[in-house]
């Protein structure tokens, strides 16, 4: 049985700011609207430096190969041609990147191009530099490369097998990670459960979300300074900096990220810094800045993709009243070719081990592997989607294998809105939420009795009705500490994220923060809470657009990724508007010749509470302390500088690695869909007819953002659910190298998304907010928990996350063939 | 093989303004429009033409200019997103109803969104939800999912109805 | 990807059988041939430029004759590569007599590595197999000229 | 993504754009361009120069004549095939099918004539000229010459276009009476077609006196069922003997595998659209 932990259940209740509300809750249009509905967004490719050159990567068309030689004279020959660079090159001038991994996959030695050996179809192994992009391209065509191809691995499970090729000879296997996770008793819960329900085998497919916007950069090195300046759209750049820096022996001080407008990144941006770090080494040797777009075929080939995961051998013991007692779980996780955010993956599915649910008992045996196929890399619910994806199906198999209403199975096994602060068996605490309303909420808004007595009257039509249920949990503000659970010698802990608000010389309120945005509207929250802590518009406060590491204002975590900016990046604004706050009471109330108690700040004056005439402007207490400040006292003058930096930093301590126990994410945003969905009996087709997304998020700073948020992470799931995959034949070609293969969903198939909302306060934040974005996770079960409702009895259990027509359809032979249906009951 | 091949004159108007350009024949209208005129609005998404983040106004008809030669553009009328709003500030009612309705985030695909809103408002005034819905087939977005761009165009419609009313 | 058939040649066994073998002839027989270097009575270099709606494909190839038993069977490896992408075959000829014709059934392997594999999905096999025929037919065809002799 | 080097010269007139194709074999007719410039993009196929056909007015007209007929100029977009009211009349099932063909940008720019000289097996029209038994006329040094659809269409990107020449038009018998059913299955809406299937079926009296069903993305070329429509021919048009009839249709079969569907998948769900457009055909016909 689960014992529990001796810390506190949870953080405590933080106190929470009173002076939100005026803007704060209220759907403003966003302020960076205007220049991206008019063209005028500054993107990556836009960008243009005086000699730049353009870059054109040849890649290794093998999966797997033996790098013999790269003849590149031909290609220097080309007039244009400024400079080309090889994997043989970056042996010698790059040190490999820094690992994650303990020993013996951390030995892995990763470069920013194949050196050596080329290990996943799309590789770059060579780079060319010219005047022109067409040139580059011509003149790549004239590089010689001779491989000696080696047999290809793509299965992510028999890639462990003895006989398997290694991908990796420094790590003598392609084990990227393993360990179990073993919380409660569950071998004693499969001992006493009256059921047990037994499913051979799920996989969850890959796939990404694939930003509108490709990878690109403008990098120069500056052979004056040694400056390096990355102008980039990458979506982490400090974290980009950890590993380019080392690398390339490259201090912090001396490489300059900055990004203003990033068309989308989902988390697929993250993993960027091989290339960032190729384009350094190419504009050092050219002395020249070089410029990047990737093409679309390089970014679904070669940037990254989110993680496949296989699950094997799951037990799932049941009581008679239908209680899940937890479950049991061999999980294999295809990381690719190299380990670029990996084997973070590898914990961080642990920050929502039961899902939405009471189970107590729970063993994950988790192995990472590696094999010939593009590196993953964090994309949009990254490695919950694929746990929370497993619990789903687990409660829609258990309730029809025992006959158990799925909705009142749900209810009965959810989270209770009274039992929050939730902790789980692994110690982390959920928050606050109310899973039975929100589910209350979908079927309402699909017309669930409507559906039921639709999919009646369906029968023999040769359309069968399905309705789907998911449930999916977006943990926000991540625990870096759970670096540690992988790796007990990492030295990541805790969170946090930096912001400056500043009063300038006119009066201007300017806001710059660490974060580098890619559609979320940072720049429009964070002018409200700022508005409302300083009494005054959104529209007097300039929120800096972009990240900009000159601008000082970040920490090692700065970066939108994780569901965080609505507690990290706000938390940070929200600091240093009050520090501003207090600094601007304290000049006025010595100019209005008052007690600071007696001032208020209203409409951008500063003035007195009980005589509102007697104001001083902002640009009167701006004007003084920066241009008139013989005129305050002296120590008042040495206290202020309108100049405010604050450093929001969550309550984390160091989870355990012996127990894999902690507090590994300070917010659980929670999200319940469902979907009424129509198969065609003799295509397999699926249609959605009705669709809906409830969300519970705490307190909403900007409800139109959040539930665009919604409207968009639902659509990832949609697509990734029936049209999206990334599929390799068994040479390890990568099958849906174009977006004429991968098909990224259209307003064709996306249908209307009825969105439903419940609001619990998150008692841990600042504002009560909780990081959100992520329920990308949601549609996948959903859609799955849809068809396998619709299938006629005695069919084979839905066993992937992907379903597309013919799938389907052999889903729904499977029921007629009356062969292995993927699941046994036993019960006592 | 590194030879540009031979250029050509190409005259076009581009947003009112008449170009004549030497282009060699291999260079595609959305490079021309993004390299050639500096005009950044028009983005370039997938090398299949499946994405119209490149989408423009050719002679009236919406095009994706990254599946059309510069030099076959020769005497065509072109509008980019920049012929949108009066002067650097001002957005005219699709681009209102957007930021409105929250019809954008990221806004790589809203260039070609937007100006797919405008042909289909010209040719249908008071589309439907499902017109609306097929006539952004060409134009993926991947934030939004689309509801609130169906939602923008449709608040749109509206607003020029009630103008012309 | 496996792709195979058959195919009636009008030339008798012996001399079909005698050009596939022969570097020189295989050459010429197939489709636009560019450029030729033979190497010895196994191994020569060619650049096929096949035709398509598509456009005029380029591809290097280099092709050697790995097996034969004289007038019956012929099996040819050749890889090629067409700008970025790499192409990896491996035929296997078997004929047979069909009274003055001669009745030859192939077996081919066909790789394509790079991009292209995902563009060409669908279409390899048949590109191949129109490859082959055209072939067979200019096979007959010098096999022809050969009797003319 | 760029292109290689080539050549462009756009003609004035249709004699001019033989003259230019004439002039070496790396000439090429670009047209809509929407899926030449593809090839090109990816420099799957090298072109020297680009015969540049879009605006030659020769080639861009639909004429319907009174007894039901009509010539299309190949350089016709779908777009005004889709806007075309006397088409839609004639034959509506041709402006039906250019109107769910991809995405209105592409419908702006892409023609029919180059959909059916692309000859993918995927394309939208070529099942459809066979099964409404078009005459493709191609024009050449030579003169003009006539081929029925039903032998355009030669092999995987290969018609009885020959290098020189260019589809000049598309001429379409009447309808009459008879009733069409395009039927695909999609990988999404307006998007792959995995299979395809056109049924061209004239019926009296509760009798199918002819038909004609043609099966797209099977094989290399429009596949035509001939015991289909063989078991069709004088026999009773009703859903069961459809059912039975569209069985045949795939016998014999290997389509081709690709990520979306398997051989054995394509064929299946040929038979299926086989099956949906003969009665769509028969509820359509008069």
């Amino acid at each position: 049985m689960s014992t529990p932990s001796g810390e506190t259940t949870y953080y405590g209740e933080v106190e929470q700011s009173e002076r939100l509300g005026a803007w704060s809750g209220k759907s403003v249009p966003r302020k960076e609207d205007k220049r991206l509905l008019k063209g005028q967004g500054a993107f990556v490719d836009d960008l243009w430096m005086h000699r730049q050159g353009h870059v054109h990567f040849v890649r290794s068309p093998h999966a797997h190969a033996r790098i013999i030689s790269i003849e590149v004279s031909r290609a220097e020959a080309v007039p244009g041609v400024y400079a080309t660079l090889t994997g043989e090159e970056v042996g010698e001038l790059q040190q490999p990147f820094f690992q994650m991994a303990p020993e013996p996959a951390g030995l892995m030695r990763d470069y920013c191009m194949a050196v050596g050996k080329a290990r996943y179809m799309g590789e770059p192994v060579a780079a060319v530099l010219a005047e022109s992009a067409e040139l580059a391209r011509d003149a790549a065509a004239l590089i010689e490369v001779v491989y000696e191809p080696l047999e290809v691995i793509v299965d992510g499970i028999a890639t462990i097998e003895r006989q398997a090729p290694v991908l990796h000879e420094e790590i003598g296997s392609n084990v990227a990670w393993h360990g179990v996770y073993d919380y409660g008793d569950v071998d004693w819960a499969l001992e006493h459960a009256d059921h047990v329900v037994r499913i051979d085998r799920l996989h969850f497919h890959r796939f990404s979300s694939t930003p509108l916007e490709t990878t690109g950069a403008l990098v120069n090195w500056d052979p004056g300074t040694g400056v390096v300046e990355f102008r980039s759209n990458n979506q982490m750049p400090m974290f980009a900096a950890m590993f380019i820096g080392p690398a390339i022996g490259l201090g912090i001080d001396h490489m300059q990220f900055s990004s203003q407008d990033i068309g989308g990144g989902f988390g697929i941006k993250i993993t960027s810094y091989t290339y960032l770090t190729a384009l350094a080494l190419l504009s050092r040797k050219a002395g020249r800045p070089v410029k990047w777009s990737e093409s679309r075929w390089e970014h679904l080939a070669a940037s990254a993709h989110g993680n496949e995961r296989t699950f094997l051998d799951i037990e799932v013991p049941v009581m008679s009243d239908g209680t899940i007692l937890g479950f049991k779980v061999r999980a294999f996780d295809d990381a690719g070719a190299y380990l670029r955010y990996e084997p973070l993956g590898a914990v961080i599915w642990s920050q929502v081990v039961p899902g939405n649910y009471r189970f107590k008992h729970i063993r994950v045996d988790y192995t990472e592997t590696l094999t010939n196929k593009c590196p993953v890399g964090p994309n949009r619910g990254y490695s919950r989607l694929q746990h929370l994806w497993l619990i789903e199906r687990i409660v829609d198999i258990v309730a029809k294998e025992l006959g158990f209403d799925r909705v009142a199975l749900r209810k009965l096994n959810y989270v209770q809105p009274e039992e929050f602060p939730y902790e789980t068996p692994n110690g982390c605490v959920y928050d606050s939420g109310d899973y039975p309303a929100m589910l209350e909420q979908a079927l309402e808004l699909i017309d669930y009795e409507g559906a039921r007595a639709r999919q009646l009257a369906g029968a023999g039509s040769g359309k069968r009705i399905g309705i789907g249920i998911g449930s999916t949990l977006d943990s926000g503000t991540n625990n870096f500490g759970q670096s540690r659970i992988i790796n007990s010698a990492l030295p990541f802990s805790g969170n946090g994220e930096a912001a400056v608000v500043r009063l300038d010389l006119y009066g201007e309120i300017t806001v710059t923060i660490g974060t580098s945005p890619q559609g979320q509207g940072h720049e429009t929250t964070a002018a409200q809470v700022t508005a409302d802590i300083l009494g005054c518009s959104p529209d007097l406060v300039h929120v800096v657009a972009g990240y900009n590491k000159a601008a000082n204002t970040y920490v090692g975590f700065s970066g939108t990724y994780a569901s965080q900016f609505a507690v990290t990046g706000l938390g940070a604004v929200m600091g240093a508007a009050e520090r501003l706050r207090g600094e601007i009471v304290k000049v006025g109330a010595c100019m209005l010749g008052a007690e600071e108690s007696d001032i208020e700040l209203a409409d951008g004056f500063v003035r007195l509470a009980a005589n509102p005439e007697a104001a001083i402007p902002f640009i009167g207490i701006a004007a003084t302390v920066f241009a008139n400040v013989a005129e305050l006292p002296g120590e008042l003058a040495d206290s202020v500088t309108l100049n405010c930096r604050y450093v929001y930093r969550p309550p984390f301590t160091v989870p355990d690695h012996e127990t894999k126990r902690g507090k590994l994410t300070l917010t659980y945003a929670s999200q319940v869909h469902a979907a009424v969905v129509e198969l065609d009996e003799e295509t397999g087709q699926v249609t959605i007819l009705d669709y809906a997304a409830v969300d519970e998020c705490g307190r909403k700073v900007n409800p139109k953002i959040v539930e665009g948020q919604v409207h968009g992470a639902t659509g990832h799931g949609i697509g990734a659910a029936l049209y999206e995959t990334f599929e390799y034949d068994s040479d390890g070609q990568l099958l849906n190298s174009t977006f004429g293969d991968y098909h990224a969903a259209t307003s064709l198939d996306v249908p209307h998304i009825a969105t439903g909302e419940v609001e619990c306060p998150s008692p841990f934040t600042p504002n009560g907010a909780k990081g959100m974005g992520e329920g990308g996770g949601a549609p996948l079960s959903t859609i799955a928990s849809a068809i396998e409702d619709a299938l006629p009895p005695g069919a084979h259990v839905v066993y992937d996350s992907h379903n597309n027509a013919e799938r389907v359809y052999e889903l729904l032979r499977s029921a007629a063939a009356a062969g292995p249906r993927g699941v046994e009951v036993i019960s006592r | 093989m590194a030879t540009e091949g031979a250029v050509h004159m190409v005259d076009l108007k581009v947003n009112g303004v008449a170009h004549s350009v030497a282009v060699p024949a291999r260079r595609l209208l959305v490079h021309f429009i993004r390299e050639t005129l500096g005009l950044r609005g028009t983005h370039i998404g997938c090398d299949t033409g499946n994405c119209g983040a490149c989408s423009v106004i050719c002679d009236g008809q919406l095009i994706k200019s990254c599946m059309m030669l510069a030099v076959g553009a020769d005497g065509c009328e072109i509008e980019t997103i920049e012929s949108l709003g009066e002067g650097a500030d001002g957005l005219d009612p699709i681009q209102e109803a957007f930021r409105e309705h929250h019809g954008l985030q990221c806004g790589y695909c809203t260039p070609g969104i937007v100006l797919n809103a405008k042909t289909l408002l010209a040719e249908n005034p008071h589309p439907t939800e499902a017109e609306i819905r097929r006539a952004l087939k060409g134009n993926i977005c991947r934030c939004t999912g689309y509801v609130n761009i169906v939602r923008s165009i449709e608040a749109a419609a509206e607003a020029q109805g009630s103008v012309r009313a | 990807m496996i792709v195979s058939g058959q195919a009636s040649v009008p030339a008798p066994r012996e001399q079909l059988w005698a050009v596939l073998s022969d570097p020189a002839a295989l050459a010429q027989a197939l489709p636009r041939v560019d450029l030729v270097s033979i190497e010895d009575g196994h191994r020569f270099s060619a650049v096929a430029r096949p035709v398509t709606a598509l456009g005029e494909t380029s591809v290097a190839l280099d092709f050697e004759i790995v097996e034969q038993r004289p007038g019956e069977y012929v099996r040819i490896v050749a890889s090629g590569r067409s700008g970025e992408n790499l192409l990896a075959l491996s035929i296997a000829l078997e004929l047979a007599d069909d009274g003055e014709r001669t009745a030859a059934s192939w077996r081919a392997e066909i790789a394509l590595r790079g991009v292209l594999s995902s563009l060409l999905q669908r279409g390899i096999g048949e590109l191949l197999r129109d490859q082959v025929e055209s072939v067979l037919a200019a096979g007959a065809a010098l096999s022809g000229a050969d009797r003319g002799r | 993504m760029l292109l290689a080097a080539t050549e462009y010269v756009r003609p004035a007139s249709l004699e001019e754009a033989l003259a230019a194709l004439g002039s070496g074999a790396g000439a090429r007719v670009l047209a809509g361009g929407q899926t030449l410039i593809n090839v090109l993009k990816h420099r799957a196929a090298a072109v020297e120069l680009l015969v540049d056909v879009s605006r030659l007015q020769e080639l861009r007209f639909i004429d319907v004549r009174a007894d039901g007929s009509a010539t299309i100029g190949a350089a016709t977009t779908y777009a005004e095939l889709e806007r075309s009211a006397a088409l839609r009349d004639a034959l509506p099932i041709v402006c039906e099918v250019a109107a769910g063909t991809v995405d209105r940008q592409v419908r702006a720019r892409g023609t029919i004539g180059g959909n059916a000289c692309f000859a993918d097996p995927a394309s939208n029209y070529p099942p459809l000229l066979v099964a409404l038994d078009a005459s493709m006329e191609i024009a050449g040094p030579g003169g003009r010459r006539t081929v029925a659809a039903a032998d355009f269409f030669r092999g995987l990107y290969r018609t009885a276009v020959e290098p020189g020449e260019l589809l000049a038009s598309i001429t379409l018998p009447p309808l009459h009476a008879a009733g069409v059913g395009y039927r695909s299955l999609q990988l999404a809406a307006d998007s792959w077609a995995l299979a395809r299937a056109v049924a061209w079926v004239r019926s009296a009296g509760g009798k199918v006196t002819a038909a004609r069903v043609v099966l797209g993305c099977v094989a290399a070329t429009p596949v035509r069922a001939a015991a289909t429509e063989a078991l069709l021919a004088g026999g009773p048009a009703t859903a069961e003997a459809v059912a039975t009839a569209a069985a045949l249709a795939v016998e014999g079969l290997d389509p081709p595998a690709d990520v979306h569907a398997s051989s054995s998948y394509r064929r299946e769900m040929a038979a299926v659209m086989a099956k949906r457009a003969l009665l769509d055909a028969i509820g359509g016909a008069a």
